[in-house]
């Protein structure tokens, strides 16, 4: 009520969520905070899947154009397709911000969850744990952004650490990743027995490890940094001498949050700033165990930074309850 | 009795063609926006590349074979475009001359595979599936190919996607309302007219039909089995790489994670075909029918804010359904063999 | 008469708007062969398909030994004791696999144990195939066999099934006078073990040999029923057909310029050389067992296998065609034996099966003329006596003979130099036997014409020399005026002897 | 003249054979540890699930069938289990009745939709595919299953997977070493020598292959094509929701996964099937053997430390080779069509 125009009369502001991936715990927990952000505030949301078909998805925010959103949120995609219709879609008046893709656009604020820091935070971890030598195996599919992004971080972690001796790269992204990444980490640990630590940069993949690690009967030997969580994640680390030690994550619910009030700033006028960082959270096993997190909830109750990000909260956003 | 069959006859040559009448009357009674011409280009630019490659699916289909291939191919040729352009800095008229080169050329290798090594057609597109897939990331180590990436050799890519390439997928054309009218639908709908005229109206067509009905037959009336089977294949090769094309113009970047799902949406439209007019048999009217089925059931159910997890599913039972109403009707299952 | 006889009352039958049984009421008697004659299309297969399961009457009804038979499906009718040999060959045997399971195929299907006893199926197999004289390695695919074996296989089965009611539903369209001789046997002691048997056959001479009674049958019901011995051969024929057989009386004429010569053609290794010469206005018919090699002297003339050594010459000029095509340019036209393996295109219609070979003379720039297909078609369905509902009805709803027709049609349609029929009577009755030839000899002007058959009969009927091929050779030539048919017959079975040693 | 026969008739046979040793060989004297009884291991366990699919798919290619939706019916499988016992709070062997269940009932429907509806194969499970997909989605709303989920109601999931359940994936007997063969292993070899044996030495085996070759004639000579169509579908359906389980037990947690390349790698195996020992049709014994096979060829390039994407072009290149080396040689296709 005490919302600034157009945001005073809620129920007439559409806005669109438009995504490149859908599939997966973390798309579903960015949607939900889309969702929650979404109906906190009172707008009319609608949601554009793609499905990893980046030409698709530029026909969707045309779609949102014609169907005269208000805003728009990209989620995901591909810079070379998405510029030129977000481009259009500012050309039409329409806000919009984008979340973990770059469509090049002064007037479009980047939502980030920083997958360089992700990396950092895992990583670091993993110095502090092992110490600046050892022999590592490393989980990489190259092509995916994201995934592209991390590596940089372990390529220069690498590289200012000589003592890290990477003996195996390995990765594939053959359904469900879990299960084919475990049969290719098996084979990968039998053929270098010598492996102590595993820098798998996406939960699905530090799973597969973990699978394989127990397989091999070297969970005592093996330690896995990931990024990402989720709740079975979390019941994954913290079973009995787990061999994945930490991980480092964003709350995606949160980023979902966060993309929608960037945009409702937008649309009532106000600037966000050009890149709004949701800051990455470490989640370690030890810190499971202490505080005794059994899921996401938990997580967010217990780890304050994980759960919030006070980041574009103008005074009179409203909050989804808590 | 004589109307009761009447009425299956109906059924059966209009069903599939009023089931889709009904969708979209419900779609926009239902769905703000989905009857406007705008609604209805994204539906034709959505199903463009599918339908593209599933009228070469239906080429080959024709001639009793199928092709697995088609996907890696279109990727394949998504990645060497971009490659072409953006590594070796050469045009957009090379790009697209050596994807249709690569593109017919995989083809005759499959036809190859398959009329002289007489290996099964789907094993031979398997192998070839899995051959492509593999191949198209070797240049990159798996990278997708973007201006200014890294290359192995530690300079930068320097080539850029020409912007009359990106026009290919890009470009729209003004009908009625300007800027309606993109070129990838046009490709869509020449391709779809030629491969309907080819297979339809010429012998050529006559004789692949005969082909894959009865090969020992139509190879003792004088038809040169091979050559069309190889042919087919050819199409099949080609018309995936004019996919691979257009993803790429629409793209801008040789993304190696798109093309999923190009091959089972494909396979889908040209299975649905089957159903369109009481074919029973493969068909490019009743392929592109099918794709524009598929277009019009995703846009719709996105229209309605349909999770995409129930739009698969409504996808599914509707296919189901039809397909039941279809041949159960018409009380002889085609070909049998898709 | 026994009351285990099998009687079918006011059996009705339709497809779609086709009436094809119009109330047939038929007995068939324990202990007889029971002939049914009939046009093509008049319905005799539509009548054994409803006996044995696969198709259901509209109405009317079945019993057998005065109790209802009630078959809704094949494995019904087997239960009861109903065993069909079907016409259609293909309908009889699995090709991928072997011949032992092919002859056991009904008993694994009739049930008993989970297990495949092999020796015993073996064994089984074996003497299956010895009582019909079937000598062959009982462990080869059946892919591999030639159609008249495969037929074999299909009829060893049913007589191994201890039948009540045995129907052969034209058994012999395949198989050359010594297999058939030995069939005949067979049917003979099954019925003197009191089997019921109906047998399908548009060959007298099958009929004169098996028939205890003759059924006839037009239209889709029953015409005739002729059990008084004599038999009435010519009666039957008449009620079958409506009206009197047309005659046929070769009168030969003067043959034209020669069209084909073949000199010393060797067709395989270790056959016999062998010339010819075929003229024009001639038609020529080659006989011989099955297996002698007529269809691989097809081949060699239609470019399909080049033989092993010899000339031959079309037209003065060298015939070496490498391909069919290369054949049909030349002038040269095969219509092959076995419709359905090698002509029939089943998922088209009538016109589009008519038109096939010469479809590029129906089509501009490659583009097809529809009207100049229908025009075609139409003018082949009537020339040949086609009986069909619509040009456009899908092939396979016509009767076997009216499918034979089309394919015979198909390489009528336009001017050959050399026509070369593999067959072509295979399933067609008397009436259209005798159109079929008629129409042959009558348009043989401007060409040379090859007709190869295994029934003496048929190449009597037609031609104007009849040459005898044995062992991939000919080994005998007769013009067909007062011809010697015990000379022909020991040119035609003396090889076999010799043949059945080199193997 | 007959040496080169007889070499060309062993080179069909065992040529494919020869092959899987050449292969062990080479990345035995490579991959340190390729040989080693724990690694063999290792390749059955990866190759189990896959395996336990493929001999699914090859009881549907033996009745001349094609069953796309495996892949979908084991994630199903994968979900349903999971829910079972986590949001249900139900028993492990309630979640593996259930999942069998589940599995058959699809089966039964592919097979009515089949043979009753007359839908071509291809079509129909194609079809059942997507209905699986987005289904399996719709209770979880997309999300994976795990202990401590929310639910949508607002509370949290509390059952869990339990300890007998994950042993059906993990456990491993003692095999001469101690805890060397996994339970995943043993279903495996069991159901691969069940399956054999069915379609080998049963009556019912033969049928369906006669069935296969000439449903006609099958019918014909007395056999109930129905219902064999319908079996084969129900054991492949069966046997996909096996796998699902396996994977359940192994992952431990309902995860959202298309299973396109668990159809896509069994559908692999299968067809590689065709080229063991000369079979030309499809056959357990080659099926299994075609598992193995990727099996080897993708640890032993894992343990030479090749990266993914030539791990596919490798995986193509020899399917390839393969085959051509055993059609080509036999000089005939075969039944052609998969
Ligand atoms: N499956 C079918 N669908 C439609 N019509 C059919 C079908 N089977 C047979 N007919 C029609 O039924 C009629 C009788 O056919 P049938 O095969 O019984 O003849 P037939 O007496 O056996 O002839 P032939 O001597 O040529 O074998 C024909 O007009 C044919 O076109
Ligand atoms: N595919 C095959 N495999 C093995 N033997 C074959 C095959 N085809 C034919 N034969 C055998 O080769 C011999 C010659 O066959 P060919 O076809 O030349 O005989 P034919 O005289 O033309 O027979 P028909 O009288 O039936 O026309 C026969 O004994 C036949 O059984
Ligand atoms: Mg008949
Ligand atoms: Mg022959």
């Amino acid at each position: 009520a005490d919302m600034p125009a157009p945001l005073d009369n809620p129920g007439d502001v559409k806005v669109a969520l438009v995504r490149y991936l859908s599939t997966g715990d973390f798309f579903q927990a960015y949607l939900s905070g889309v969702e929650k952000q979404a109906a906190a505030i009172g707008v009319d949301l609608r949601v554009f899947d793609s499905r990893q078909d980046a030409a698709l998805q530029a026909d969707m925010v045309d779609q949102a154009i014609a169907l005269g959103v208000d805003g728009i949120i990209i989620q995901h995609g591909l810079t070379e397709s998405m510029q030129a219709a977000a481009q259009r879609a500012v050309e039409a008046g329409i806000k919009v911000v984008a979340f973990d893709v770059n469509v090049e656009n002064d007037a479009i604020p980047q939502i980030e969850q920083s997958d360089r820091d992700l990396a950092r935070l895992a990583l670091e971890q993993a110095v502090e744990d092992n110490g600046t030598e050892f022999t590592a195996g490393y989980v990489y599919v190259p092509g995916i952004a994201p995934l592209d992004r991390r590596d940089e971080t372990w390529v220069k972690v690498k590289a200012a650490n000589p003592g890290i001796k990477q003996v195996a790269e390995f990765g594939t992204l053959d359904n469900p990743i879990a299960n084919s990444v475990a049969n290719q980490a098996r084979s990968v640990l039998s053929a270098n027995p010598s492996i102590t630590v595993m820098f798998a940069p996406y939960d699905e993949f530090a799973k597969g490890v973990k699978i394989a690690v127990d397989e091999a009967g070297m969970t005592s030997q093996v330690s896995i940094y990931s990024a990402d969580v989720s709740t079975a994640d979390i019941a994954a680390m913290r079973e009995a001498g787990s061999a994945w030690k930490a991980t480092a994550a964003t709350n995606p619910a949160v980023v979902g949050e966060v993309s929608v009030r960037a945009l409702a700033m937008l649309l009532a006028g106000e600037d966000p700033g050009h890149n709004v960082i949701v800051p990455p959270t470490l989640i370690t096993q030890a810190m499971l165990n202490d505080l005794d997190i059994k899921n996401m909830e938990d997580l967010g109750k217990k780890a304050p930074a994980f759960a919030h990000a006070d980041v574009a909260v103008p005074d009179w956003m409203p909050l989804p309850a808590r | 009795m004589k109307d009761t069959s009447h009425l299956i006859d109906f059924a059966i040559k209009y069903g599939f063609l009023l089931l889709m009448a009904a969708l979209i009357v419900v779609f926009g009674l239902n769905a703000e926006g989905f009857l406007s011409p705008f609604s209805a280009v994204f539906i034709l630019q959505s199903v463009a590349i599918t339908g593209i490659l599933a009228l070469g699916v239906t080429a080959t289909l024709v001639v009793g074979g199928f092709d697995l291939s088609i996907g890696a191919v279109a990727t394949s040729a998504l990645m060497l475009s971009a490659y072409v352009m953006v590594v070796w800095e050469m045009s957009a008229g090379m790009a697209v001359v050596l994807c249709l080169l690569m593109g017919a050329a995989v083809g005759l290798v499959n036809g190859l595979l398959i009329v002289k090594a007489r290996i099964p057609d789907l094993l031979a597109t398997l192998g070839m599936m899995f051959l492509l897939v593999g191949l198209q990331r070797i240049p990159t180590e798996g990278r997708s190919i973007s201006t200014g990436m890294a290359l192995p050799d530690g300079s930068t890519a320097a080539g850029i996607f020409s912007p009359g390439f990106l026009m290919l997928g890009r470009h729209r054309l003004d009908l009625i309302v300007p800027d309606l009218l993109p070129l990838s639908v046009v490709f869509l709908v020449v391709i779809a007219v030629l491969v309907w005229v080819f297979l339809e109206l010429t012998r050529h067509g006559r004789l692949m039909y005969a082909i894959g009905s009865n090969a020992q037959a139509a190879s003792l009336a004088g038809a040169n089995v091979n050559r069309y089977k190889i042919a087919a294949y050819m199409i099949s090769g080609t018309l995936a790489s004019v996919g691979g094309i257009l993803l790429a113009a629409r793209l801008g970047r040789g993304d190696v994670a798109s093309g999923n799902n190009l091959l089972l949406d494909s396979v889908a439209a040209a299975l649905i075909g089957f159903a369109v007019l009481g074919a029973s048999k493969p068909n490019a009217f009743g392929t592109a029918i099918g794709a524009l089925f598929v277009g019009i059931l995703l846009q719709g159910l996105t229209m309605m804010n349909a999770p995409y997890y129930t739009q698969d599913f409504i996808k599914g039972g509707v296919l189901v359904i039809a397909l039941v109403f279809t041949f159960a009707l018409s009380g002889r299952g085609g070909r049998g063999r898709g | 008469m026994s009351d285990q006889a099998i009687r079918l009352s006011g059996l009705h039958k339709a497809f779609g708007r086709n009436q094809v049984l119009r109330g047939v009421d038929l007995e068939i008697p324990a202990g007889q062969v029971t002939v049914l004659m009939g046009a093509n299309g008049a319905g005799k297969s539509t009548l054994v398909k409803i006996l044995c399961g696969v198709h259901a009457a509209d109405s009317g009804e079945i019993t057998l030994g005065g109790a209802p038979l009630v078959a809704n499906s094949p494995s019904d009718a087997l239960r009861a004791g109903v065993v069909t040999v079907h016409q259609n060959i293909n309908d009889g045997v699995v090709p991928d696999l072997d011949v032992v399971s092919n002859l056991v195929l009904d008993s694994l299907a009739g049930g008993g144990g989970v297990f495949l006893r092999r020796g015993q199926m073996r064994a089984r197999a074996r003497q299956i195939a010895a009582a019909v004289g079937l000598e062959i390695d009982v462990r080869r695919q059946v892919s591999d066999l030639s159609l008249a074996d495969r037929q074999l296989v299909s009829i060893a089965r049913a007589m191994a099934h201890e039948p009540r009611l045995l129907i052969l539903d034209e058994p012999t369209s395949s198989l050359s006078a010594v297999e058939a001789d030995r069939l005949f046997d067979l049917v003979e002691q099954l019925r003197d073990r009191g089997v019921a048997i109906l047998y399908i056959s548009h060959r007298m001479s099958d009929i004169r040999r098996l028939a205890d009674r003759i059924v006839s049958m037009r239209d889709g019901a029953i015409s005739g029923v002729f059990e008084d011995a004599p038999l009435d051969y010519s009666g039957s024929v008449r009620a079958m057909l409506g009206h009197e057989i047309t005659e046929v009386d070769i009168a030969i004429p003067q043959p034209g310029r020669p069209v084909l010569e073949v000199r010393d053609l060797v067709l395989r290794d270790g056959a016999r050389p062998f010339s010819l010469e075929a003229r024009e206005n001639e038609v020529i018919a080659i006989t011989g067992l099955v297996g002698s090699g007529k269809s691989d002297f097809a081949g060699a003339l239609f470019g399909l296998a080049a033989p092993v050594s010899g000339t031959m010459r079309l037209d003065g000029g060298p015939h070496a065609p490498a391909s069919a095509r290369a054949a049909i340019d030349a002038g040269v036209f095969l219509c092959p034996k076995d419709r359905l393996i090698n002509a029939v295109v089943a998922d088209f219609d009538i016109t589009r099966n008519l038109t096939l070979p010469f479809i590029a003379r129906h089509s501009r720039l490659s583009f097809l003329s529809f009207r100049s297909e229908r025009a075609t078609a139409g003018r082949m369905i009537g020339t040949m006596g086609i009986v069909c509902q619509n040009p456009s009805d899908g092939i396979l709803t016509l009767s076997g003979g009216n499918q034979q027709k089309v394919m015979v049609a198909r390489w009528m349609a336009e001017a050959a130099r050399l026509l070369i029929l593999d067959e072509p009577f295979q399933g067609v009755d008397i009436q259209a036997r005798r159109d079929i030839g008629h129409k042959i000899r009558e348009t043989s002007a401007h060409r040379a014409t090859i007709v190869f058959v295994a029934e003496l009969d048929e190449a009597l009927e037609i031609a104007d020399r009849v040459l005898v091929m044995s062992e991939h050779s000919i080994v005998g030539e007769h013009r067909n005026e007062n011809i010697d048919v015990s000379a022909i017959m020991a040119q035609v079975v003396d090889a076999e002897p010799a043949r059945a040693a080199g193997q």
